[in-house]
């Protein structure tokens, strides 16, 4: 398993006296599409959380790349190539949409803070650059046109396509993405599909994907592994997870899925 | 030290403490059906005060019936308050209103020192100043009445609370106004209620502790610095937590100032709840994360 | 832009809003806290000022000219003093400025008079106005250091040995303390506590129970109301029986109406206005303090205070100067100033000079107790 | 509002700024536009805490006044030169307010305000107490006035020239963050912590920065303010004073960097106004707060943008109507 871009060993995360997650190993393969799935409350998102550092676990270990990252703050894994996306979409509703975008260039195109105060030609330069890619990555969601909107003025499937062209911005290595997919319609849906697997096949990158819609997960993903009340209970390819009598279980067993 | 002194102290402490405390349970009251820090906290206490001192003074009134004109006075003000200045900005960022409350803070203390001058006044204390030892330690008889009315302030506010239906639906708004509108509660009676209320218990505070500390048109001032580090201190939204936190500061200054320095008194007791506030992010019995201002 | 447009529209009200005064006017500039936590000094200050401009301009005014008055208040500021001082320079034009009503406010536009040479008579009482002398700063109120010496006789004759203050952490009761601090150990006395309250307190039991621990002869207490009257009900309260002294900042009828029955006993240094019946009719202030209790009572309908005494004795001391010289010009006042001597005024009776620009000493002051809810004078 | 047209407006207040003089009649006026400049700059730092980076702080007065203090006592106690005295006092506010910063922005919303405000308190409290230092509540007396290499600043109008350049320097730095990168990403992170994390922002570092920077702008303005009065007292950078420094920026607009100016000299001279109505005053101000805060919810800003926007409208609207008549 030597080209797992993330592998996590044994995590656990106990919020107050209920484990959210326990003892859970999870591999992403590199330049591959992984999702993780499964009923709700199953810890997905908890998971996802612990991968991007927005959540410490009580137990286990997380690499990146072969690095050790279960200590490093969130900030640090965003600036070691590893972004996310948000299920209750966290855009800057102030600021625009490329000022958005921009903030996906912001650990990648740095510059020490008095260039910036000075405005230095080197702040100046990189200020360019931001600007330049962060419409390089707008144009690649299709929302070039909408570079001066107000962020909270768009439509709902746009903010979602905003959040991806930021997450984008930041050319991670890794993309995690959290619920894409929920509040969007079934065209939509469809797009962001083909819209995934283009992302990953122009930069290479590999994509975490956490999921309800199941047409969606099937239709895209290399690798799946199925949570249910935190604890992994399958994994495998597709056909092999959907084959799982215990997957079915927990689904049918579950709740409203 | 002797016993007698550190009894002394903490008695000190517990009367000024209570003064504190008081202040902060309208702090807190406003706060859990707004979100907003009332800056005029403060000045509902100084017009329970002024009012009863000018009832009994110049209108020549006894104390009993000065006292309740007082606190209904304060009330009504505390509703004019919310009807003139909060409602018509109920839609604003939380910040504004808090602004809105330091303007309003700022124009009853002037319409105060308009009204009856900048003199410091005295009231009689309810049941005369002959102090009660104890251990060694005097014990004002108005202290044990600051005492008695915080406790059954509380109680009262506790029985309303979790007891009556306006209390629930109070709590409801806090927890999430536009769940509580849906389910057919008037937010806005609800705000409007919460003024009143934590006006009510401002004026009856600056009632009983005007005789122990006197009052003026300026005591607002300090009362709601004091009051609204109470409630920090005890956690913002527990209304046991602001009289609990109002107590402990007290207790703190008046050691800090029998054992330390009396001209540093303050600053340590700000000292140890700034030491609190970062070991406990919430404040001492904080209920909840809170909403950024 | 706006910035801009708002500021030229600002400047063309605040000029347009200037007052035009009479050409042979003498203007007398003022600068009182009239509101603010000194409030209690300026109110007082600003009446009696004013109350004095109309008597005099009524009575055909000083050498055949009328005299203009322009008050302003700083708000207990300094700040707006500032402000107001640079007005009173720059804009007004006044020959002589009386005020401001604190000390801090006094020291820091001091300088500005003595750039512009037009005299300062401030109604402030520290010690640090007026020594070293500036030229052309003066002040009218008893020093401190009187009170205090006023204090540590009367001290010294009932036999204490160890005395306790307790001052507040204000400029008037650090001027005070500092003052305690050097007399009392020079004056053979033995300083058991050095306590201090703020001026917001409403609870000085603590530093009272701290003071009972050190168990001194007598206690000194510093401050200005209310601060003074929660200390002597407190002492009261606790039980504490050692005596008790007042500073001269709380000689005021205020004080027994807040102190109560906790006041009984209390002694205190004051000036003569306190007690104006109890001074002999042959004493050069009677006449002086008859007239301004009944002026004031005439004219307001309230007591008198010893503030406003201040500032009475600032504007009859300039009015002397203006007279005598027969000149209204800003230099010659400070001149002529400098030359009065044996002036009465309401605080005591004045003796300016080149090396005094106070012109008070310890005979401004009587030792007073209060008995039965008045003053007694125990000397 | 782009960095080009920002540029332009600080290029018309600089020379509003400097031509104002000439328009005054006397140094009254010259006092009252130095303490305006001085507010300005203390509100516009706390425009980019507050209003950009959504950080609350109660106790700016508090730095405001230990930069004064601090340079007042090198200066005036220790014989520094006054330059030295000035970066030095500078200095020592950058490094509590680090020191004070730390722990607090761990902090937030009203719990972040008690702390600042806990802090600012003791400040002053240290202000007063610390008699042999700073001469406690009387005042420190005989600061040296401003002066470089040696030559005393000694006019007024110089002087003023100084503050006001001062100011213009920090608007032009404040500027340029708002502008760049991290500008960015503290709008960013009062937004969603969590967003502004995930995309790299180190937030504690940012907030700490912006603090820092915020409490620097109020450190300079405290030190000039220092060695233009000659005198400072401890009621100046009281409690009350930093409750101020937030109404102007509040009243400006919050994010607006020209509101927050606007706002500052608002609060300055507005009770200057109001004299001429002697005990009124104070009850005219808070009415003029109250109405300012309900009929211009989002400040002078946005006050202005939208009067900018109906005059915008009705002349496109004469020019319509015109042509068709035309």
């Amino acid at each position: 398993m030597g080209s797992a871009v993330l592998a996590t060993r044994g995590v656990s995360v106990r919020f107050g006296g209920v484990h959210a997650l326990a003892d859970v190993d999870f591999e992403a393969e590199a330049g591959a599409i992984t999702a993780i799935i499964g009923p709700n409350g199953a810890g997905k998102t908890t998971l996802l959380n612990v991968i991007s550092g927005m959540v410490a676990p009580s137990g286990g270990s997380i690499r990146f790349d072969g690095r050790d990252i279960t200590a490093a703050p969130a900030h640090e894994r965003a600036r070691a190539g590893m972004v996310r996306t948000f299920q209750n979409l966290e855009i800057f509703s102030n600021m625009t949409v490329l000022e958005n975008v921009a903030m996906g260039c912001h650990g990648r195109l740095s510059v020490p803070a008095w260039h910036s105060m000075l405005r230095t030609p080197r702040s100046r330069r990189i200020e360019a650059d931001i600007r330049r890619e962060a419409m390089e990555a707008l144009e690649f969601v299709g929302m070039a046109e909408y570079a001066q909107a107000t962020a909270k003025d768009l439509a709902f499937g746009r903010q979602r396509a905003l959040e991806l062209a930021r997450a984008l911005a930041a050319r991670p290595r890794l993309l995690l993405l959290d619920e894409p997919a929920a509040g969007l319609n079934i065209a939509e849906t469809q797009a962001l599909a083909a819209m995934i697997v283009r992302i990953r096949d122009t930069y290479g990158l590999s994509v975490i994907l956490v999921e309800h819609d199941m047409e969606l997960v099937m239709g895209i993903s290399d690798a799946i592994m199925v949570l249910c009340f935190g604890q992994t209970i399958s994994r495998g390819t597709p056909t092999q997870v959907q084959k799982d009598p215990k997957v079915v279980a927990a689904y049918l067993g579950g709740d409203e899925e | 030290m002797d016993p007698s002194s550190l009894l002394q102290y903490l008695i000190t402490g517990l009367t000024l403490g209570s003064t504190y405390g008081l202040t902060a349970l309208g702090f807190t009251i406003i706060f859990n059906t707004t979100g907003v820090i009332n800056f005029a906290q403060g000045e509902f206490v100084m017009l329970g005060g002024m009012m009863s001192v000018y009832f009994t003074r110049v209108l020549g009134l006894g104390e009993p019936v000065a006292v309740v004109l007082a606190v209904v006075g304060a009330t009504v003000a505390g509703a004019l308050v919310e009807r003139l200045a909060i409602r018509p900005v109920r839609d604003c960022p939380t910040i504004n209103l808090i602004i809105i409350t330091i303007g309003v803070s700022i124009l009853i203390r002037g319409l105060a020192m308009l009204a009856w001058g900048k003199d410091t006044h005295v009231l009689e204390p309810f049941s005369g100043d002959r102090p009660i030892m104890v251990l060694g330690a005097a014990v004002m008889p108005q202290a044990l009445w600051v005492l008695a009315v915080s406790l059954l302030l509380l109680a009262g506010l506790k029985a309303f609370f979790s007891g009556t239906i306006h209390g629930k639906a109070m709590l409801a708004c806090s927890h999430d106004p536009k769940a509580a509108s849906l389910v057919g509660i008037g937010v806005q009676r609800m705000v409007l209620l919460s003024f009143m209320i934590s006006a009510l218990v401002g004026a009856v505070g600056g009632v009983i502790l005007t005789p122990i500390t006197m009052t003026s048109y300026d005591v607002g001032i300090m009362l709601g610095l004091k009051g609204f580090a109470a409630c920090i201190l005890g956690g913002l939204g527990n209304p046991f937590g602001a009289a609990a936190g109002g107590v402990i500061l007290g207790v703190l200054e008046s050691l800090g100032a029998g054992f330390v320095s009396s001209a540093y008194k303050d600053a340590l007791a700000f000292v140890i709840l700034l030491a609190l506030l970062f070991v406990k992010p919430s404040g001492l019995f904080g209920l909840k994360d809170t909403k950024r201002v | 832009m706006k910035a801009a447009k708002w500021v030229v529209a600002l400047v063309v009200t605040l000029l347009s809003g200037g007052q035009v005064l009479a050409a042979d006017a003498i203007r007398i500039g003022a600068i009182f806290s009239v509101t603010g936590p000194a409030s209690f000094l300026g109110e007082p200050e600003r009446n009696t000022l004013v109350m004095l401009q109309d008597k005099v301009n009524a009575a055909g005014g000083v050498n055949g000219q009328q005299v203009e008055v322009i008050v302003y208040d700083d708000e207990s500021d300094v700040n707006k003093c500032v402000m107001a001082a640079k007005k009173l320079l720059d804009q007004d034009g006044v020959s002589v400025v009386i005020g401001p009503s604190i000390s801090g406010n006094t020291l820091a536009i001091s300088k500005f008079f003595s750039s512009a040479e037009v005299p300062l008579v401030s109604c402030a009482a520290a010690e640090k106005i007026v020594k070293p002398v500036d030229p052309w700063v003066f002040n009218t109120p008893q020093l401190d250091r009187h009170a205090v010496t006023k204090i540590l006789q009367n001290a010294k004759a009932k036999g204490f040995s160890k005395l306790a203050i307790l001052t507040v952490s204000d400029g008037y009761g650090q001027a005070g303390r500092a003052v305690l601090n050097e007399l009392i150990p020079a004056g053979g006395f033995q300083l058991v506590a050095d306590e201090v309250y703020g001026p917001k307190d409403t609870d000085m039991t603590a530093q009272l129970t701290k003071i009972k621990g050190a168990s001194p002869d007598a206690i000194i207490c510093w401050g200005t109301n209310p601060g003074p009257a929660v200390v002597a009900r407190n002492r009261v309260q606790l039980g504490l029986t050692t005596p008790l002294y007042m500073s001269h900042g709380v000689a005021s009828d205020k004080f027994i109406e807040l102190a109560g029955d906790a006041a009984e006993g209390l002694i205190l240094p004051a000036g003569r206005l306190v007690a104006v019946d109890l001074v002999p009719a042959d004493h050069p202030q009677k006449p002086v303090l008859d007239a301004y209790v009944a002026d004031y009572a005439k004219a307001y309908n309230a007591p008198v205070s010893s503030f406003g005494g201040y500032a009475h004795d600032a504007f009859a001391l300039v009015l002397e100067a203006v007279r005598k010289g027969g000149s209204a010009k800003a230099a010659d006042i400070r001149d002529n100033l400098e030359k009065i001597a044996g002036f009465a005024g309401v605080s005591g009776v004045y003796t300016y000079g080149p090396e005094n620009h106070n012109g008070l000493d310890e005979s401004a002051f009587i030792m007073v107790t209060i008995k039965n809810g008045t003053w007694n004078v125990t000397e | 509002m782009s960095y080009r047209k920002d540029m332009i407006w600080l290029g018309c207040f600089f020379v509003l700024l400097m031509l104002a003089p000439a328009a005054l009649p006397n140094n009254y006026f010259l006092t009252i536009l130095i303490l305006g400049c001085l507010h300005s700059l203390n509100a516009v730092g706390l425009c980019l805490l507050v209003g950009h980076a959504g950080q609350i702080s109660l106790g700016h007065a508090g730095f405001y006044g230990l930069a004064a203090y601090a340079s007042a006592w090198l200066s005036a106690t220790a014989g520094w030169p006054v330059e030295a005295s000035m970066l030095a006092g500078v200095a020592l506010t950058v490094a509590v307010s680090f020191l004070i910063g730390m722990p607090s922005l761990k902090l937030k919303g009203h719990y972040l305000a008690m702390a600042t405000l806990g802090f600012g308190i003791i400040l002053s409290i240290l202000f007063t107490e610390t008699v042999d230092i700073t001469g406690g509540p009387s005042g420190f007396v005989g600061i040296p006035r401003l002066s470089f290499f040696g030559r005393e600043v000694k006019k007024d109008l110089a002087l003023y020239r100084v503050v006001a350049g001062v100011l213009c320097l920090a608007v032009w730095l404040a500027f340029n963050l708002l502008h760049s990168r991290i500008g960015r990403a503290l709008r960013a992170l009062h937004t969603s912590e969590k967003a502004a994390q995930a995309m790299g922002v180190d937030i504690a570092r940012y907030k700490l920065f912006v603090f820092v920077l915020s409490a620097a702008f109020s450190a300079v303005a405290g030190v000039l303010y220092a060695h233009y009065l000659t005198f400072i007292a401890p009621s100046s950078f009281g409690f009350m004073f930093s409750v101020e420094l937030i109404v102007m920026v509040v009243l400006g607009g919050m994010v607006s960097v020209p509101g927050a100016i606007v706002g500052a000299f608002f609060v300055t001279v507005l009770p200057e106004f109001l004299r001429a109505f002697e005990n009124i005053e104070v009850v005219l101000f808070g009415a003029i707060l109250i109405l300012c805060m309900m009929f211009m919810p989002d400040g002078m800003a946005g006050g202005w943008n939208r009067l900018w926007a109906r005059v915008r409208r009705a002349w496109a609207a004469r020019g319509a109507s015109g042509a068709a008549h035309g």
